[in-house]
């Protein structure tokens, strides 16, 4: 039943004719240098997309994000006027092993080292164009750490749908976002102290005591429950 | 003039100084909701009325949030497949497909034609009895004391009957796997749809009989709640909303996921934008819907339902990331997820339209009464399971 | 022959008559008041389960059918329930008015019953020159409790509800009255006995003189029907207990046996606007046609009544809620004038009476079909039918 | 005209009125616990475990291989592996599970657990009615209140039981016959038979 198998990744998502933009890799690149043109002493990075080639996506920084947003959209030949999805990634700190070039005992041979690489927080941004039909354009904004420098340009003042998922991104992830027009926690009540979505958040202990299969569960509650009960 | 050029600022808590309009007692402040009769769930609105004319109103929500985001990334790809049916518990078929076809692209699986054939005969069953429930919400916030309502569910029993028998649930279905579908269809059971299809368009014409020309609803549903096109576009709306508004955009016909480019079906668009709209491209796209299914149900060959190479356990997709998204009833359903090559999803993110098609909820209520209010949001078509997530 | 529709009559007077001389009036008033206080909150209890249960026909589903037979205890179940249930006051309400309003709401429609004419002879305080105008103003008074209702509770969605009743309430009091006016026109009495009498003459043979076979009574008992469905909060005009809108309107505070009296006094509210209509525009406790003038008088009343419920059953089942401001338009737009333009009907029809008869409805037939086709247009200009286009 | 579109609505509530009584199709509601739908063979409630003929201790097919632990997304299953070791269906010895406990107030009756069992040996049952005065231990099923008899589900999924059943007997017949053959062939020192759990 070969025939009829079909190949998604084939399937480049976007058939219509009109599409300026449909995400193959070459056309990602050109979109880069047009950007890098058009719009000069802005830094863009590509990021590549192992699984899903046709899903490169644009790394910006917050002090370009609004600008190349408003180009992205206003561009004729682009017009991505729908910003269909926003929402954060959290990298955390990590020691990687990478291999370097290095001149050990005169010699310079690959040696794997390992690297420190800090953690940051990314915003993702999926831009659809419904005028023309193409996409997606994955923009990428990053923070330069996880904990002190967390603010990144609030594109809400371009696309309004991304109010309540840059909402969203600065209560799950703690992602502070730049003249977004009213910045507040929407999940969560306001008054929770940390942002759930973190990968290492760590959750509270304080729910209800309840039999449970789990040991470590069980185990957790019950300590939870004498150390409410200990200080009485 | 972009809408959106200009942002909204209005703040957080007013405090309760002799000069605030609402603690003076000109205007009353009510919170409509999370208990109260016609908000969908827990859902809330803050909401300042003159008189009864909605001065300001902010949704409000979280009341159902289980944070599914960080449960997914603790979890399989196998083991969220459940959980995306309690996302919108109306239509867990499509937002099975959604995350299905996400996964798929992410790890490059094929799909059989005959699975295919079952996804989009399910996920049109969804969107009739989803569209179907709808209408009956809307009429039931409006004040018809539940008969539209009641006629709806008849028909959605129905379907939930094929769904039971399908896939063993009536709501909760999970029968989407990566590469295919579960199980393949029980012995009769598309004869079965085939009659509830046929059926249904007697129940549409009753239904269409019942309201589409009712004075009452023309003067509650015409003129209110109008969202102009470039608003909606802008505010990433998507689905029959944004249709109702003249946005061509479905994304069964933009992206032709699974084989929707072999069907022959038409996108009703309005030209208001208002209530009205809304409600008949609902009504207009169960029409549509009732057509590809005659044709899938006429059309659905044999074969395998799952990808033999398919992994059911141990499935690690290699590092990555995709975004996938559908034509869900609601409007656009996409998933993101990021692979680090491990068993579970590094990030699993899920774009739910009900979510975003509430950012324009205040824009559309301003200056409108209470009672509207309450029929822009029941046609706004919101489930708190996807809101909150 | 008198004894079927005599039999209340001669009964009480039976009973009557073992007593005292001077004692006799009192027992009377005594009877009359038990009779009302009996049946009136017993048609209540069957209706409410006659409604569900329809209701639940219409929307494809059985009803109530689990207390009694066929579900016909349901009733019972729900007063007990409503009678053991914790009565619950919220802190913050002013307790005393809060304990008024429900009495408030269920006294007057008990007053106005006691002036309907149930059958013949079958009235429990014949007021020959007020009847009518006596209904009217104990009608009024349910806006009292209404108020007080939604004032005392302290909840926002009471005090929305109670400002909705009464906008509403005093607004649909004006064409209710008009409609009424060209009956006393036409009768010459405020009493309801001779509006009955005034009805009983005999067409054609057969056929009795209801005041709906008259061009301005059809029309008459049109307006004076919709407004007594916003007078009793009914749907589609049941915008003060708004479910889906303002929670339950003026007695969302309520639990338990008060917000039971507001129920009982909705329906004997709803019974005493109906029974007036089958009074003025219905003849009544009169039959239709001669030949059926042998079922007692008292059976034509109520089974009129229950016809009416039954139609108002249907209306609930179907219609969407209009909005305030749609309300408001309705009444102050549609309704006022026309009432205003029946009365003019109503004295053409008076002053036209040797024409012959089809002359007659002319004059009615223009100034109303007139008026409705400018409305028709007005309508369709404000709702032009619409067709959808599809995405190339 | 005005109104009619009101009138159109009065018909059509008439026309279900009327129906509801005298057309089954309109009138869809069953009168529950006196009535109820027709069991259809894909339902699924909550899972039990299957065992072959009379003793649901020696039959057990679960082996506690923890798969459907692992794999269970809400993670209400709870095994324990046994000690010792009892033979399984083709005489081979097996662990089986010491504790197997479900927590059917966690269980979200998802079906994970029986697409993962190699065995066969997790089903879905389809008894609904759970309701209990007690939420904790009342919806704790512990191993022998989750083990039901082959023939429950041969009941319940008769397609699916019929199937496995036949693969069952294949493998069986199988081992039969390697077990001749091995009889037949020079004999080997044979290992200690295992006992009996």
């Amino acid at each position: 039943m070969v025939s009829g198998i079909r190949n998604f990744v084939r399937e480049s998502l976007f058939s219509s004719e009109q599409s300026h933009y449909n995400g193959a890799v070459e056309q990602l690149e050109a979109l880069k240098t047009r950007l890098l043109r058009e719009l000069p002493g802005t830094r863009i990075a590509l990021v590549s997309n192992a699984a899903v080639p046709s899903q490169g996506s644009l790394a910006v920084p917050p002090s370009d994000a609004r600008a190349v947003a408003r180009w992205l959209r206003d561009t004729p030949d682009l017009r991505l006027d729908f910003c269909s999805n926003v929402t954060g990634v959290d990298w955390p700190d990590r020691d990687e092993k990478v291999m370097v070039r290095r001149t050990v005992d005169g010699i310079e041979k690959e040696v794997t080292e390992v690297q420190h690489r800090p953690g940051y927080l990314e915003v993702v941004y999926h831009l659809y164009s419904v005028a023309l039909g193409g996409g997606p354009v994955i923009l990428r904004q990053r923070t330069s750490n996880r904990t002190t420098d967390v603010e990144v340009a609030s594109l809400t003042p371009v696309w309004r749908s991304c109010e309540f998922q840059e909402r969203e991104v600065y209560d799950l992830f703690g992602v502070r976002f730049s003249d977004h027009p009213d910045l507040r926690r929407i999940l969560l009540w306001e008054g929770f102290r940390d942002h759930p979505m973190r990968r290492d958040y760590v959750p509270p202990d304080d729910y209800e005591y309840e039999p449970t299969p789990h040991d470590e569960v069980l185990e957790r509650a019950q300590r939870h429950r004498a150390s409410q009960e200990a200080p009485r | 003039m972009n809408p959106a050029a200009a942002p909204r600022t209005f703040e957080v808590r007013p405090s309760p100084d002799a000069a605030d309009p609402v603690h003076d007692g000109s205007l009353l402040e009510v919170s409509l909701g999370p208990q109260h009769p016609s908000t969908h769930g827990v859902f809330r609105m803050d909401v300042v009325l003159d008189g009864e004319t909605v001065v300001k109103l902010k949704p409000v929500f979280g009341y159902l949030h289980r944070n599914h985001e960080k449960i997914a990334e603790n979890t399989s790809y196998l083991g969220s497949m459940p959980y995306t049916d309690r996302l919108d518990y109306f239509c867990s078929l499509t937002s099975n497909w959604a995350y299905a076809l996400t996964v798929e692209r992410l790890a490059g699986l094929q799909v059989p034609e005959r699975a295919e054939y079952l996804r989009v005969i399910t996920a049109e069953l969804t969107r009739l009895q989803n569209h179907a429930a709808v209408c009956g919400f809307l009429l039931q916030d409006m004040g018809a004391l539940g008969t539209p309502l009641m006629y709806a569910f008849r028909e959605r029993e129905r379907i939930l009957d094929l769904f039971e028998s399908l896939t063993g649930a009536r709501m909760m279905c999970n029968y989407m796997r990566f590469g295919g579908c579960r199980c393949d269809t029980p012995p009769g059971w598309l004869e079965q749809a085939r009659s509830v299809v046929t059926g249904f368009g007697a129940f549409l014409d009753e239904f269409e009989a019942l309201l589409s020309s009712n004075e009452i609803l023309l003067g509650r549903t015409q003129g209110i709640g109008i969202l102009p096109r470039e608003l909606a576009i802008n505010a990433g709306i998507s689905g029959p909303m944004a249709r109702a508004s003249g946005v061509a955009y479905d994304i069964r016909k933009v992206d032709r996921y699974g084989i929707y480019d072999q069907f022959e079906f038409r996108v009703p668009l309005g030209d208001h934008g208002d209530v009205f709209d809304r409600y008949m491209i609902r009504a207009l796209e169960m029409r549509e819907s009732l057509r590809i299914l005659g044709a899938a149900l006429q059309r659905i060959p044999a074969g395998p339902v799952i990808d033999p190479k398919a992994k059911l356990r141990g499935f690690r997709p290699k590092p990555g990331e995709s975004y996938g998204r559908i034509e869900s009833p609601k409007g656009e359903l996409g998933f993101y997820l990021i692979s680090d090559g491990g068993p579970n999803p590094w990030r699993y993110r899920i774009r739910p339209p009900s979510f975003i098609n509430l950012t324009i909820l205040e824009d559309l209520c301003l200056g409108r009464s209470v009672a509207d209010a309450v029929v822009i949001l029941g046609s706004v078509d919101i489930v708190l399971g996807e809101v909150d997530r | 022959m008198d004894a079927p529709d005599q039999i209340f009559v001669l009964l009480k007077h039976a009973v009557v008559s073992w007593f005292p001389t001077p004692v006799q009036p009192w027992i009377s008033a005594v009877l009359s008041i038990g009779a009302i206080l009996a049946v009136y909150p017993m048609i209540f209890a069957l209706t409410t389960v006659i409604e569900r249960k329809a209701l639940g026909r219409i929307q494809n589903r059985p009803g109530p059918n689990r207390v009694g037979p066929a579900g016909f205890l349901q009733f019972a179940a729900d007063g007990i329930k409503s009678l053991t249930k914790e009565d619950i006051v919220p802190r913050a309400a002013d307790s005393v008015v809060h304990f008024l309003a429900p009495l408030v709401v269920v006294v007057p429609p008990l007053l106005a019953l006691a002036v309907l004419p149930v059958g013949r002879n079958m009235v429990a305080l014949d007021l020959p020159e007020t009847g009518l105008l006596f209904f009217l103003m104990v009608g009024t008074a349910v806006e009292l409790g209404v108020f007080m209702a939604g004032w005392s509770s302290h909840n926002k969605y009471s005090l929305l509800g109670a400002m909705r009743a009464i906008a509403q309430l005093l607004s649909y009091e004006l064409p209710l009255l008009l409609s009424t006016v060209s009956v006393v026109m036409l009768t010459g009495s405020l009493s309801l006995n001779a509006i009955i009498g005034h009805q009983s003459e005999v067409h054609a043979g057969v056929l009795l003189g209801w005041n709906v076979f008259t061009p301005w009574g059809a029309a008459g008992a049109v307006l004076f029907f919709i407004a007594a469905l916003a007078e009793a909060n009914r749907s589609p005009f049941d915008l003060p207990e708004a479910e889906s809108e303002i929670v339950a309107g003026y007695f969302t505070e309520y639990s338990g046996f008060k917000f039971a009296l507001f129920f009982l006094g909705e329906y004997l509210g709803l019974f005493a606007v109906s029974g007036l209509g089958i009074t003025l525009f219905l003849g009544g406790w009169l039959p239709p046609l001669t030949v059926l003038s042998w079922v007692p008088s008292w059976l034509w009343f109520f089974g009129k009544l229950a016809v009416l419920m039954g139609i108002f059953i249907w209306l609930r089942g179907t219609l969407p809620r209009l909005r305030m401001d749609q309300l408001m338009r309705f009444a102050w737009q549609f309704l006022l004038p026309m009432s205003l333009i029946n009365l003019l009907v109503a004295a053409l029809w008076q002053y036209s009476t040797p024409w012959p008869h089809l002359l007659r409805w002319l004059p009615a037939a223009i100034l109303f079909g007139i008026p409705y086709l400018l409305y028709h247009r007005a309508f369709l200009r404000q709702h032009p039918p619409r067709t959808y286009r599809y995405a190339s | 005209m005005l109104g009619g579109g009101i009138l159109h609505g009065l018909a059509v509530t008439a026309k279900n009125f009327v129906g509801s009584f005298t057309d089954p199709e309109r009138l869809v509601t069953l009168g529950y616990p006196e009535e109820r739908a027709p069991a259809k063979e894909n339902a699924r409630q909550f899972p039990f475990l299957v065992f072959d003929g009379a003793d649901p201790q020696a039959g057990l097919r679960c082996v506690a291989c923890q798969i459907c632990e692992k794999e269970c997304p809400p993670q209400c299953i709870l095994i324990v592996k046994s000690k010792t070791k009892k033979p399984d269906h083709l005489g081979k010895p097996q662990f089986f599970p010491a504790t197997f406990d479900i927590d059917l107030s966690v269980c979200m009756s998802c079906q994970i657990c029986v697409e993962v069992c190699p065995f066969d040996a997790i089903k879905m049952d389809q008894e609904f009615e759970l309701a209990t005065n007690d939420r904790f231990e009342g919806l704790l099923r512990h191993r022998d209140q989750l083990a039901r008899p082959n023939a429950h589900f041969q009941k319940l999924h008769p397609t699916d039981a019929a199937a496995i059943d036949a693969r069952r007997a294949e493998e069986l017949a199988k081992a039969a016959a390697a077990a001749t053959a091995a009889a037949a062939a020079p004999r080997k020192p044979a290992p200690e038979s295992p006992p009996a759990a």
